[in-house]
């Protein structure tokens, strides 16, 4: 066995994605690469829940369609995913659901007896966790590692009751269907909501000031479970004016600040982002696409906001948009974001998706000896002796010093109006041209490889699939598939859209006798406009998804091999 | 020793001449003055309009910030130093309009800032819109066939959503106001002050001349007793009452970000090398 | 005299705007052309205001950068503007400011003395208007017509002061210096946002919903004025996020609403935009554009937003933005705007400018013999009978019957999330997609000829200035000049940028041997980007501006002749 | 005759089993029904939320609008149409976070609407977070360290904006929330109605047996009396107060825009032949 793929479904609520989690678990202590995919609807209570947990001894990029294993945590699930079965297809599913079924395909199994056993059918999917952890081969001490790993924070009461329906289930089934082989990887398994969270903590955010909202909430929660250990004021606000607002407050005093929201909150901050722009200030935005317009389709994938974060707000000012392709390069890029946001003293948008900001995979542990730049921020001591201190100072780069309340010789108001260096409201048109190309040409300091795409495959292919954000993940798993098929492939994937990398482009798109290819998860390929605007280069050939599901790999080649 | 002086604008003043802003700004400079409080840790933030331009007119850090959000400025400076002395300004329009949700979620965490209102009933800067605050049936730019709506009571709101320091000055009385604002500024907690500021120019029917017969400073008034506050608030009589309605020390939600900044303020903390290996370890 | 520029100059608050709405009445009444352009900052008292006045027995489009005549209401005034003269120039003010700058060229006026007299200074204006009656060589009676119209309503008193403020001072001058010649033309003399509220009128808005900014604040103003007699419902919100919710609900109701507001009101909208798109609800939305980003220069011109207001919100959906390119157009297109709102069911945003919104023309008699047009809107004897409503009916043109509250046999939920036919919350992914596709079709309805560019000039021109809203004016009129200097142009204004032109595009710019320049009012040429996104096409020579002041007629003849 | 079947779920209902919002749903089908309204003259307008779905479960006009602007959304229906009988549905986190600044104002304009606030104490749909209304250091999923907000009061919110008719309702006592439910649509103004609502899922904490050890019907209570209803909003005991806590008839807003809806709601208006020659005269 090198890959496998488990598909769990089951009603909302009933812990379909804490299954997947725990089957996760597993593999990575095997050492295997995992990919962890959720899907489901926007309700609290019913409605079809779907985890897929695919692993594998080689490097996986993202889910695929099918599984080899399906997990019917109730009936539905196998009327609705039993064509997805791909050989030595296994279907598992409760003794209750399989009589009725009548199918001796299925493999029975006593997961709501042992759960009722131990009082509460809570313990229903862990059970489910142990029957699985026999079937794929695994030794019985790793699935009481799984558990104390998961639920340690939850007392011992949990953890005993827990391991007990496991090891029972475990116990239930005669044989091992397969052989779980361990791997000497050492991996992290992580989500890229999770990742985010990291390279924010890890950057030294100090203020996070978000208002709730799918599929941004857990960095919320998960940034405020650290708030006490890492000193970080984490502030749930009334709404997305109050949080963007507040982290333009928390920023101007010198605090590294965060928010995080989706399109609907995101658009509520439309306003303040001028703000930081016209009064430069240094923030970090977190934004994860839904399905939309509007209130859309909350819990499923999209990457329909690429105009909007280009252009929010009233007129022109500089922004950084950057777009990470899979929970790694969430980590870093997120480090990052806040580095030059510093830098250049304005707001960076950091657009992730629900794809990537749920998707859990395994990632090499993420590196910590990280530089933090802080920009022309202005220290204390070089305070005391400053003379003729001016806010907005119009310099050879566009970038002027930056002072923080509380140091001496430096006071000055920061304002949303049109200002002089000093900072006082100008409507003179001499001095509004200078302030205009000072902050125009601020974004040049950002190095050119730091915003340069990334190419994957070949050199000497000839098919170039072009991506960006969490669209690298599927493409990089054509590429596998498709040199599987000797079909040579590369994928260019656009990790930063703002400031748009144009000599790279020109280069890399007009290479002759190219066929270019542009994937997005939107209906009117928006990068690919964006390319054309930047460059007069037109693609023709799109590959579009706008049905809230994650583009996959499978569709990918299909589109390749086939053409439209 | 701070002087007034030092307080002196950062440029010249726009407003009209004879605006009651002027003894507001005044009022603000004096106070911070006679507390000895260093400039330089004293920041004024602003809405948008001719209220927003107070952080101009006062020489400490400040930040003008658009209309109607500068509470959610202050939260965030505040909340990340809150060694810093701030003071917000907002028009009624600012504060009681666009502005609101802020303003009572902020009373209610008695978040601990000064919040001063330019209270001049009207849309000054944008030309005589009617504001929150505008008397009933008055005609406006915006209402010529009078203003449909009752005016807002800023001090009850500000009673019921948990604001700690209740009051109402009158930018014509410095000495009275520079009084408040003293007091404000030291009472750690959410101070608010609604300010009656006559607006020569766009609302010259609230005068000086007028508000001489329409206010009255309270006397024996015991500002510990909420449910008194509250009736004085409810009062609908011929004449404002000035002074403080209402103070008490209670919870604020600076109590729970204690610890995050004992040694220092959050913003002045070192993250050149955080370590969250801890954190790593969870996911392995 | 064929042509005459008036500037008047002084602190706010002195009644400039005023004196050159009374001098363009004036030469109204005398059948001359009129444009008046005004500049001020954004302060009440203080700072430097001026009104111009350009008169003219053609055709005018626009201002210019010189004037004739000085209208100094204070000394600076005088400083500022002496080298704007051009012969036969006059500087007039009054006697104080002349004798203080012992200047023998000042025509020198008793105004002051004339206003104490009438008992305010309130009167200074207008004495300053009788006097340049005189000057203009007007006749006597007209200055009371002048003072009668515009005064009428606020009651005799003050009109007998002012009247008599004027021909005190009209009888001060002994001699004329021109010879007002009447004209046989009828003009009505309205400024841009003026008739953007008699087009919503006309157009039969029913709900205003409006909170005030820079520049849009008038269009509150006015529509309230007819409130009681039109039976509009006009509100002022307490934000503008009111203000546009609101307007949705009532279009919900079938009244046809309306907003109006700038950059920073139009961010605060982003979010509901997008919910009438998805609930296909048709709404008109009103931007002025203003100095930017953020609250920048509240009282100055720009066409920053573009890109802005065709992207704003999270997602894809339809939307139309049009743009008036001067006063009459501005109100036309916004009774269009209603009529296609409903045809497509969806939002229209009517971009507007400082410029636009402000600038006073004489304009022909607006016609009112305009055909409403309500689209696939449910009568309410269609719906006695109706069996099996369903809003959101996928039909042919996307476009689906309105039933409204209150019609029977119709109830249905309108939504921003996701739905299928009738309305109901839907994550399937093929009713997505069959809604995407529904609504992203709906503009196709509108007819080509509505937003096809308009071609102003000779044929056979080969220089082609590109344009976009207000700079229409400047462009139109430069073309004059430059056909008096014998050089060929054309002006290709385009009234509208969604639904884009593309077919009329390509035909037009892909001409052989022509010269194309982009003239915009933005720092990143922001049309010139739609125009290569959308074509491929690059033009290569822009004009742009971005320091808040309208582009100039000669800036843009300077331009042609010299190049860059 | 309009009988309860007739405002069936448009859909099947998709809540979880036991949670506080079927019998909220239920009152307002019961109470329409008892009053004889027809459905088709009823718009239920919501945000989101689990409280969001309300509109899809009741055959009448609605609308189902983006989080925190039901109440903006009300106004302009009301205001167009003033013969439709709107009835707002707000989450807890819907109405006093995100919405509040909608809600006071409209409260303070006294528009024509009923409001019920489905109050679950929790953010339920985005799973758990701390919401205005959840206790003092309460440990949610964006509060693992607890709340460190103070709730806030509706009621004395309500009380202090302008609400005309203030009550508290409770989602498991169906008649009494029914009365409740018809005395609000009857009222002329704004009928404010905060339902303490069961979260069986995310707050199951606040269950149907807490609520009935937490609250007592209000008995002998005049609800013209404004001071009593403020002081009763204020009690801090143990138990809350169930029932009319304030009622008065008074100035709406919409007795500004009475003659522009005298023959026919602004939004049935002819609009085909608008007659604009006075205002062309005016720039003549
Ligand atoms: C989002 C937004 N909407 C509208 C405006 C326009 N605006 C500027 S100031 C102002 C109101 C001014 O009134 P107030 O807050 O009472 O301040 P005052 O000028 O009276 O001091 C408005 C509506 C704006 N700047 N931003
Ligand atoms: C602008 C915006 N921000 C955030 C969200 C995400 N969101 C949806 S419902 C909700 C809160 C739900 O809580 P509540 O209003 O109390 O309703 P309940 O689910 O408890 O009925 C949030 C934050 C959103 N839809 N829109
Ligand atoms: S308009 Fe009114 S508030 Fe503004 S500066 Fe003048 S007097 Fe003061
Ligand atoms: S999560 Fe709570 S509020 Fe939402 S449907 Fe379930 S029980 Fe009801
Ligand atoms: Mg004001
Ligand atoms: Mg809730």
């Amino acid at each position: 066995m090198e890959d496998i793929a488990i598909k769990i479904g089951g009603p909302a609520g009933s812990g379909v994605m804490s299954l997947g989690k725990m089957i996760g678990k597993l593999f990575q202590m095997y050492g295997w690469y995992v990919v962890i995919y959720d899907e489901h609807p926007s309700l609290i209570t019913g409605g079809h829940n779907i985890s897929y947990v695919r692993a594998s001894k080689q490097k996986i990029y993202a889910h695929r369609t099918y599984a080899h294993i399906l997990v019917a945590l109730d009936k539905p699930t196998i009327d609705i995913h039993k064509n997805e079965l791909k050989k030595p297809a296994l279907v598992v599913a409760d003794e209750g659901i399989a009589a009725s079924l009548d199918n001796s395909d299925i493999l029975s199994l006593p997961l709501s007896r042992i759960a009722n056993e131990l009082g509460s059918l809570r313990y229903y999917n862990t059970a489910a966790f142990g029957a699985m952890a026999k079937i794929l081969g695994a030794r019985k001490e790793d699935v009481t590692s799984v558990i104390k790993k998961l639920f340690g924070k939850k007392g011992d009461e949990v953890v005993q009751n827990n391991e007990a329906a496991a090891l029972k289930s475990y116990e239930s089934i005669e044989h091992s269907y397969f052989k779980l082989e361990k791997k000497a990887n050492k991996f992290m398994l992580i989500g890229g909501n999770d990742a985010v969270a990291l390279g924010a903590i890890k950057a030294g955010v100090k203020y996070l000031g978000q208002y709730p909202m799918t599929p941004a909430s857990s960095i919320l929660s998960t940034i405020a479970k650290h708030e006490k250990s890492k000193k970080i004021v984490v502030k749930q606000t009334e709404d997305e004016l109050a949080a963007i607002n507040s982290i333009i407050g928390a920023a101007f005093t010198g605090a590294r600040a965060m928010t995080a929201t989706s399109g609907g909150g995101f658009s509520l901050m439309a306003e303040a982002l001028g703000m930081a722009g016209m009064a430069e200030v240094p923030i970090v935005i977190i934004e994860s696409q839904r399905g939309s317009p509007s209130t859309g389709m909350p819990t499923h994938t999209e990457q329909g906001d690429l105009r909007f974060v280009m252009h929010a707000s009233q007129g022109e000012f500089p922004r950084v948009v950057m777009a990470p392709g899979d929970v790694e390069e969430a980590y870093y890029m997120v480090f990052e974001a806040f580095n030059i946001a510093e830098l250049v003293q304005s707001p960076v948008i950091v657009l992730m998706d629900k794809y990537l900001s749920s998707t859990i995979q395994t990632t090499p542990i993420f590196k910590t000896d990280l530089k933090v730049d802080r920009g022309k921020l202005l220290k204390d001591d070089q305070a005391q002796n400053i003379k003729g201190y001016k806010r907005y100072e119009v310099t050879e780069d566009g970038i002027s010093l930056r002072a923080l309340p509380s140091q001496p010789n430096c006071m000055h108001v920061a304002s949303s109006y049109e200002h002089d260096e000093t900072g006082f409201t100008t409507e003179d048109s001499e001095e509004r041209i200078r302030q205009m190309k000072k902050r125009m040409k601020k974004l040049a300091v950002i190095p050119k490889h730091i915003y340069a795409p990334r190419v994957y495959g070949s050199d000497d292919a000839n098919i170039q699939l072009i991506c960006w954000g969490s669209t690298k993940m599927p493409c990089l798993e054509a590429l596998k598939i498709l040199k599987e098929e000797d079909v040579k492939a590369k994928v260019i994937h656009y990790p930063y859209i703002v400031p748009f990398p144009y000599d790279e482009t020109i280069e890399i798109l007009t290479k002759p006798n190219v066929r270019n290819i542009v994937i997005e998860q939107n209906y009117l390929a928006q990068f690919r406009g964006v390319i054309r605007e930047q460059t007069g280069i037109y693609i023709d050939e799109t590959l579009l998804k706008y049905d809230g599901r994650e583009i996959t790999p499978e569709e990918i080649v299909d589109y390749v091999l086939k053409g439209d | 020793m701070v002087k007034m002086e030092d307080l002196d604008p950062h440029h010249w003043i726009q407003w009209c001449p004879g605006c009651g802003n002027f003894g507001i700004v005044t009022a603000m400079r004096k106070a911070i003055a006679e507390l000895e409080l260093d400039p330089k840790d004293v920041v004024v933030v602003s809405g948008i309009g001719c209220s927003g331009k107070t952080p101009h007119y006062i020489k400490t850090y400040g930040f003008e910030a658009i209309h109607g959000r500068a509470v959610a400025v202050a939260m965030g400076i505040k909340l990340s130093n809150p060694q810093l002395h701030v003071i917000v300004n907002t028009g009624d329009g600012d504060n009681y309009g666009i502005g609101l949700n802020h303003w009572i979620q902020n009373m209610r965490r008695n978040l601990d800032i000064l919040h001063i209102a330019h209270n001049n009933h009207i849309y000054a800067l944008t030309k005589g819109q009617a504001a929150p605050t505008t008397p009933f049936m008055e005609k406006t730019s915006s209402t010529p066939h009078g203003n449909p709506e009752k005016p807002l009571n800023p001090l009850l709101l500000a009673l019921s959503a948990g604001a700690t320091f209740v009051a109402r000055g009158y930018a014509g009385d410095l000495q009275h106001l520079t009084e408040l604002v003293k007091e404000g500024l030291m009472h750690r907690g959410y101070a608010f002050i609604d300010v009656l500021q006559p607006c020569v120019s766009m609302y010259p029917k609230m005068s000086y001349d007028y508000y001489k017969e329409h206010t009255y400073y309270l006397k024996d008034h015991d500002p510990s007793n909420k449910e008194k506050a509250i009736e004085l608030a409810m009062e609908e009589g011929d004449k404002l009452p000035l002074g403080v309605f209402y103070k008490a020390q209670t919870y604020s939600i600076h109590d729970f970000y204690e610890d995050i900044h004992q040694d220092l303020p959050a913003s002045k903390h070192d993250i050149y090398d955080i370590d969250i290996s801890d954190i790593i370890e969870e996911y392995l």
